[in-house]
């Protein structure tokens, strides 16, 4: 059997999760004679067109994205959202809730007390370089994806289960279950026990529960459970002192694509 | 008569999304210049109401690969504005982080980004094959600075136990004492690579210009410092700002800054530059032994001092765990923060060179401003300097070879323009 | 090797043995025959309506009728599979000379002794007609042994209809009445249409001394058990075949129970007089 | 068998002789609670214990473990056993009784040899429970305050001193090889009795009802409105489930490697309380709302189980209780449904008294 041809491609984002592909190749080299990569551009200078599976990172900031979008899936068989940019709009959403003017203002402004020097005025909208669109989007607004690596990064291992999955033609399957699973699983006193909140019984379990086994609270970077109890978890929260407001506050840093959609 | 216009579209084996273009007729530069076409993020639009235990986790993906380097100069900032100080472990705990990452980061650019311009390849995975036994050792080096970062921050990239006051969660002496172990082991490692560096021969241009990194008495410092340049200036890092100077240039997304030169380099040369005496005795022993001096003015010889930054932050790192081991790890929780309103600037030597994070803080504990000024911002405008210097040199050289060339110096600034255009609010209400 | 194949569970109970595959026949878009042959020595030793469990290496496991007649076991035995993920998708990937791991059989198949001089009423739904050739084809092996034998049919479409070839004999033989519908017809249709209920009507039945068995998918028996209750057929004499989630077929993982019944243990085939009172079962 | 006394420091010479030929695990303290986990030296012993996060089944039953390694290509297949010579020490008698549970049903119809083999390999040294270990536990209405017959060795704290009731022959055979004991004399008999007489009023009664009437109770109450209620609150997050004692479902996985030809079958703790539990391939789901599933999950805590194997489903520890963040417990759970049954009013929710 000839090794697929993977690429891997990268927008809007921190570029954490490709790194998290280079590392894995610390625990699993053999990735290497599995599959020919003909497109890494972090890694890489060959730009092969030719591939059978794309791996894309990052979030859909830009017209031009989309139609770099569409061509990755017209030659693709198989597209997996790599990390939480591609798969939920992630991190870069949350400037999603402001204009789009007033975002670009923040930082290129040329009234800000903070920068003095200025010899070219303040961009515009319309710049050639400034010409992001008002919302980061998943990909999956974009174009049908066949599989999600969802974590904010990626975890390792479950890429590697995922490629070795796509390689045997098998569906590649991530948990629908909340973190508490995992959680328990690690054995880590709840962090409600212990007079903190979190957000893991309503979020994706597949990271091993790493953020509460490290004693801080699940930020929800791997995305709801397609069938959560919100209802329930607002009075759980309710009683550790936070309201509906608190709960969607926290959810929104990874969440607010998805929350935004629903409104 | 000679005509080029060469553009590298989205430059490799960087961090982010750059361009090169140089367009020069007979002889006559017209344009040269490095276009960075990332999209901007808008960090500061992103922080601005958030509450301030969420800004060293947001800012953290700024980058996923000076992750620690944020996450750290972010608490720094917070913690400066909440006037908090945290205790000697936890100072001791995010310098060994921050060494960890130093090192991933410094090992990931040599072998990964940089080694395969040298050997004639397009990545590091033909490597795999023609040269095994040095991927593997990057993967090894690789794989123990990773674990490193790990057992400190829960994981590699995008820390989790880092808090404002110190850590939600401690390594167990057992882990350290293995990583110790391992770093021992990994002086063989280390020492190959400096041979390897070595026997490579880096392109021989030189152009001399402002080396600025943060200085600090008794060590050579990684987190927070006195800003130093090799012109002779020296600023707390609270007056960042006049170093820095941002601006705007109409070709890129990210912001540019200059000092009182045309532009100024920071990163591990210009860190070599003002902190050669401060350096671990086998890392200068390593930097003679690549014809390294302090003052060096050939960029291209960043990637060099990223190799004598190995040798440091390794052997920094196993003094580190022995004074951990020492004074024994302390069950200790985080410093309680009272929250007020505050305003406060961190400061830290990310791989790359000098980061700065600036917040507000609101009464009620939410981010009313923030600037950040990322290291690959504040070296475009020297790494066009450096580029218009060098292409008149090279212009009657076949294109392939003026394009390796530009894109090997732009590469050895180990830029990351993901974060470069990932700035920061400069504008209160 | 020697022995009957569930005797190997004596090492370990999760430890299949290779099987070779002999030949793979299509039979739809979705399903395939699949002949197996256990290493040599060993025999598989089923009764009609037992299944096993099927291994792709590397893929998962996954419960399986077995669809051939102990009456005619040449050694091998057939797997009629519908490709419906994972493990039935890599199975067939698979051509003939690989090998597949195989356990069991397990379960309680058809009490055919049961059935002896009695009419038999096959009421079969799409793949529901899987297990049930098994148990068909034996009692057509030993025609004599029973009464009326009548087969109830339905499909979802003509390309859907699986063992046509076989219907086709059951048809020659005389001995069998064979009825087949289809929910949707394409235009060589020329039978019955409409679900598998609508064939009732047409089974003369003789309902004190008649044997009703039933399989498909989940939302098919009540209505066909309304049919075979309403026809007077006794609950204890109405016999149906259950799918249930199953990860080791030995009555531990749990995924298969129906309240407190372990589906892969007292089942999959029940009377419906033992799951009436059963409130998860239908 | 008989009874002999050991001393506190006897105890911890006992546990590190014994970890020359035994993985030693007992309870060990983690942010206020407590987990079993290695001991590897006397001052790792913390007998006087509140309750695990998860119970000690985990050793006869891993969270994830191999039971087969293969070859893909020429279907080369063996299984897998692990089971390290191991004592498990400082179980309380709910956990015991829960091991008894398992043991029947692993050893009934289809022995799995797995679990047999670890548990062959595994001493089990149990202690008398003197205080209630959570403000959840209920064991005193659940009959699980004492010991049963699954130790090896049980051991019972008299302030300097514990006695040790000797449960077996491999017991007696360990206690002689690594252990400086000696034989109870009739002051230590009444001392033991008097500690053991005192114990029982410091543990409440929790169920408003015999036990005994527990199976017949479920068995009424299928179509109780409780169960819609407790649908509602549930987060289907398998908390309950992850950290009982008596749960032991399990999903099966093949991992395999890069090269696709060589792999590990695993079993990995399942969850009735997860939406796919009971769901086939097409989507069928048996269980589909939360509803059915807290249903199922009460009904084989007290019937099922004991239809099958003569033991209850639960032994007690609360466990599940405390674990819960929706505050979903058994004892509330139990006296609604008996309160439904004998038209008396409910008590008010809300967990422990
Ligand atoms: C007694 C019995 C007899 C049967 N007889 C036959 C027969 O004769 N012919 C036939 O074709 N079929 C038969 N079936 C049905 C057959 O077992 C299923 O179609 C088969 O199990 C599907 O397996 P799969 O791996 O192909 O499917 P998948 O659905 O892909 O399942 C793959 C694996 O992943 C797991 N899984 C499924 N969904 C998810 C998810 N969302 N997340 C995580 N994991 C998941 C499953 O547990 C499974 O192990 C029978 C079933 C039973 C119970
Ligand atoms: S800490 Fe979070 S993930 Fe873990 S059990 Fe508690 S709520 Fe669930
Ligand atoms: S622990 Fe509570 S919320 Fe979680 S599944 Fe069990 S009953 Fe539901
Ligand atoms: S059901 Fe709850 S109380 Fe009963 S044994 Fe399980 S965890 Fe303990």
């Amino acid at each position: 059997m000839s090794r697929p041809k993977v690429a891997f491609f990268d927008f809007t984002s921190c570029e954490g999760c490709q790194l998290t592909v280079v590392d894995t190749l610390q625990t699993h080299p053999e990735l290497l004679d599995a599959v020919e990569i003909v497109q890494f551009r972090e890694a890489m200078t060959e730009k092969g067109e030719d591939y059978q599976i794309a791996f894309v990172e990052g979030s859909c900031a830009r017209k031009s994205d989309e139609e770099r979008l569409a061509r990755i899936r017209q030659q693709a068989q198989i597209v997996v959202a790599l990390g939480a940019c591609a798969h939920l709009g992630g991190i870069n959403a949350i400037r999603n809730r402001l204009p789009l003017e007033a975002v670009v203002n923040c930082v290129y402004n040329e009234n800000g007390d903070w920068s003095e020097t200025h010899p070219y005025g303040r961009p515009r909208l319309s710049d050639r370089l400034i010409n992001v669109e008002p919302t980061a989007k998943p990909i999956e607004a974009i174009i049908t994806v066949d599989a999600i690596l969802p974590g904010c990064p990626i975890d390792r291992e479950e890429f590697a289960r995922v490629t070795r999955q796509l390689l045997q033609g098998s569906q590649p399957r991530v948990p629908d279950y909340p973190l508490c699973v995992e959680c328990k699983f690690k054995e880590n006193v709840c962090l409600f026990q212990r007079g903190q909140v979190c957000l893991g019984p309503v979020i994706r379990a597949g990271c091993g529960a790493i953020c509460p086994t490290y004693g801080e609270s699940c930020e929800g970077c791997r995305g709801p459970i397609s069938n959560p109890n919100m209802d329930s978890m607002q009075s759980v929260l309710a009683e550790a002192g936070l309201t509906a407001d608190d709960l969607l506050s926290r959810f929104s840093m990874f969440g607010t694509y998805q929350m935004m959609k629903l409104e | 008569m000679s005509k080029v216009q060469l553009e590298v579209h989205y430059l490799t084996r960087v961090e982010g999304h750059g361009n090169i273009v140089i367009d020069a007729a007979d002889g006559e530069l017209k344009r040269c210049e490095l276009q960075v076409v990332e999209t901007p993020r808008f960090f500061e639009a992103m922080l601005r109401g958030r509450p301030y235990t969420e800004a060293s986790h947001i800012t953290s993906r700024i980058c996923g690969i000076c992750s620690v380097g944020h996450a750290t100069t972010s608490l720094q900032a917070t913690e400066a504005a909440l006037g908090v100080i945290p205790s000697e472990q936890t100072q001791l705990l995010r310098k060994l982080n921050f060494l960890g990452e130093v090192l991933d980061s410094h090992i990931l650019h040599i072998y990964m980004l940089v080694a395969p311009d040298f050997v004639g390849t397009g990545s590091v995975f033909p490597l795999a094959k023609s040269h095994p036994h040095v991927v593997l050792r990057a993967l090894r080096m690789k794989k123990l600075a990773g674990d490193l970062c790990a057992v400190i921050g829960g994981r590699h990239t995008h820390p989790i136990t880092m808090c404002v006051g110190g850590f939600t969660h401690l390594p167990g002496n057992r882990e350290l004492e293995e990583i110790r172990a391992r770093l021992e082991a990994m002086r063989e490692d280390v020492t190959a690579t400096v041979e390897l560096f070595k026997s490579l021969t880096f392109p021989p241009f030189e152009r001399v210009t402002e080396y600025v990194a943060l200085r600090k008495p008794d060590e050579y410092t990684f987190i927070g410092g006195t800003i130093t340049s090799t012109d002779k200036f020296e600023l707390p890092v609270s007056d960042y700002r006049e170093v820095t100077n941002e601006y705007l240039s109409p070709h890129s997304t990210a912001k540019h800054t200059r000092h009182h030169r045309d532009s100024y380099m920071v990163g591990a040369l210009a860190r070599f530059n003002v902190n050669y005496d401060r350096l671990h005795p086998r890392a200068q022993e390593a930097a003679s032994a690549l014809g390294l001096k302090p003052t060096c003015a050939n960029p291209y010889l960043n990637s060099a001092a990223q190799v004598v930054e190995i040798v440091h932050c390794a052997e920094e790192a196993i003094a580190l765990i022995d004074a951990l081991l020492k004074r024994g790890i302390e069950p200790e929780a985080p410093k309680r923060v009272e929250v007020h309103a505050g305003e406060g600037v961190g400061a830290c030597e990310a791989p790359r060179g000098t980061l700065y994070h600036h917040y507000r803080v609101g009464d009620d504990g939410r981010i009313t401003g923030a600037n950040c000024i990322i290291p690959t911002g504040q070296n475009l405008a020297n790494i066009e300097a450096d580029m218009r210097a060098l292409v008149p040199t090279i212009l009657n050289r076949p294109q392939d070879e003026i394009s390796l060339g530009l894109e090997m110096l732009v590469r050895a600034y180990d830029p990351c323009i993901s974060c470069a255009t990932h700035m920061l609010d400069v504008r209160f209400e | 090797m020697s022995g009957t194949l569930i005797e190997t569970l004596g090492e370990s109970l999760y430890l299949p043995q290779t099987a070779r595959i002999r030949d793979v026949r299509p039979i739809t878009a979705m399903e395939k025959l699949f002949t197996l042959e256990l290493p040599s020595g060993l025999t598989l030793d089923h009764n009609p309506g037992q299944f096993i469990e099927l291994s792709v290496l590397g893929v998962g496991e996954a419960p399986i009728s077995i669809s051939s007649s102990p009456s005619r076991s040449n050694g091998t035995f057939e797997l009629c599979v519908r490709r419906a993920g994972d493990v039935t998708g890599a199975l067939h990937r698979m051509a003939a000379g690989q090998v597949v791991g195989v356990r069991g059989p397990f379960g309680r198949g058809f009490p055919i002794e049961r059935f002896r001089g009695k009419d038999i009423l096959f009421a079969p739904g799409g793949l529901g007609l899987a297990p049930l050739r098994s148990l068909i084809n034996q009692v057509l092996d030993e025609r004599g042994k029973y009464g009326r034998v009548t087969i109830l049919y339905g499909a979802k479409h003509p390309s859907e209809l699986l063992f046509k070839d076989e219907l086709a004999a059951w048809k020659e033989r005389g001995d069998v009445e064979l009825h087949v519908t289809v929910d949707r017809p394409d235009e060589n249709w020329t039978g019955n249409v409409g679900v598998i209920t609508t064939l009732f009507a047409r089974a003369q039945v003789y309902a004190r001394n008649t044997v009703a068995v039933t399989c498909g998918p989940p939302v098919m028996y009540r209505f066909v058990l309304m049919e075979l209750v309403g026809k007077g057929i006794p609950d204890g004499n109405i016999y149906l075949s259950f799918e249930r989630r199953m990860k080791c077929g030995v009555g531990k993982c749990g995924h298969c129970q129906i309240n407190h019944i372990y589906t892969c243990q007292s089942g999959p085939v029940f009377s419906y007089a033992e799951i009436k009172g059963v409130q998860e079962a239908l | 068998m008989s009874l002999r006394v050991i001393s506190m420091d006897a105890m911890g010479r006992f546990v590190a002789s014994s970890r020359s030929e035994y993985r030693v695990v007992g309870p060990k303290p983690l942010h206020g609670q407590y987990i079993f986990g290695d001991v590897e030296s006397p001052d790792d012993l913390h007998l006087n214990y509140t309750q695990t996060v998860i119970p000690p089944k985990k050793y006869l039953f891993p969270q994830r473990e191999e039971l087969l390694r293969f070859k893909s290509g020429d279907g080369e297949i063996e299984p897998v056993f692990d089971a390290p010579p191991t004592i498990l020490l400082g179980l309380h008698t709910c956990d015991l009784h829960a091991i008894r549970l398992l043991d029947r049903v692993f050893s009934s119809g289809h022995v799995d040899q797995h679990y047999r083999r670890r548990r062959d390999n595994t001493l089990v040294i149990s202690i008398e429970c003197l205080r209630p270990c959570s403000r959840h536990s209920f064991c005193k209405s659940m009959g699980t305050l004492s010991a049963t017959d699954a130790f090896d060795l049980h051991l019972t704290d008299l302030g300097a001193e514990y006695t040790v009731d000797v449960g077996s022959e491999a017991g007696e055979a360990l206690l002689a090889k690594h252990a400086k004991t000696r034989r109870a004399t009739d002051d230590d008999y009444q001392r033991l009795n008097t500690a053991l007489a005192q114990k029982w009023p410091h543990f409440p009664y929790r169920l408003d009802f015999d036990v005994s009437e527990l199976p017949s109770l479920m068995r009424t109450s299928y179509n109780s409105p409780l169960w819609k209620d407790l649908g509602e609150r549930c987060l289907a997050c398998g908390s309950c489930t992850n950290v009982c004692p008596t749960c032991y479902c399990f999903n099966v996985q093949d991992e395999v490697d890069f090269a696709l030809s060589a792999g590990r079958r695993v079993r990995i703790w399942d969850s009735c309380q997860l939406d796919e539990f009971a769901t086939i391939a097409g989507g069928h789901n048996f269980r589909k709302t939360r509803a059915e599933r807290q249903r199922h999950r009460f009904l084989r805590k007290g019937q099922y189980q004991t239809d099958a194997f003569g033991l209850l489903g639960c032994v007690g520890c609360g466990r599940c209780a405390q674990a819960c963040l929706a505050h979903i417990t058994p004892v509330d759970t139990f006296n609604t449904l008996h309160h439904e049954r004998s038209g008396g009013a409910a008590r008010p929710k809300g967990g422990a008294a």
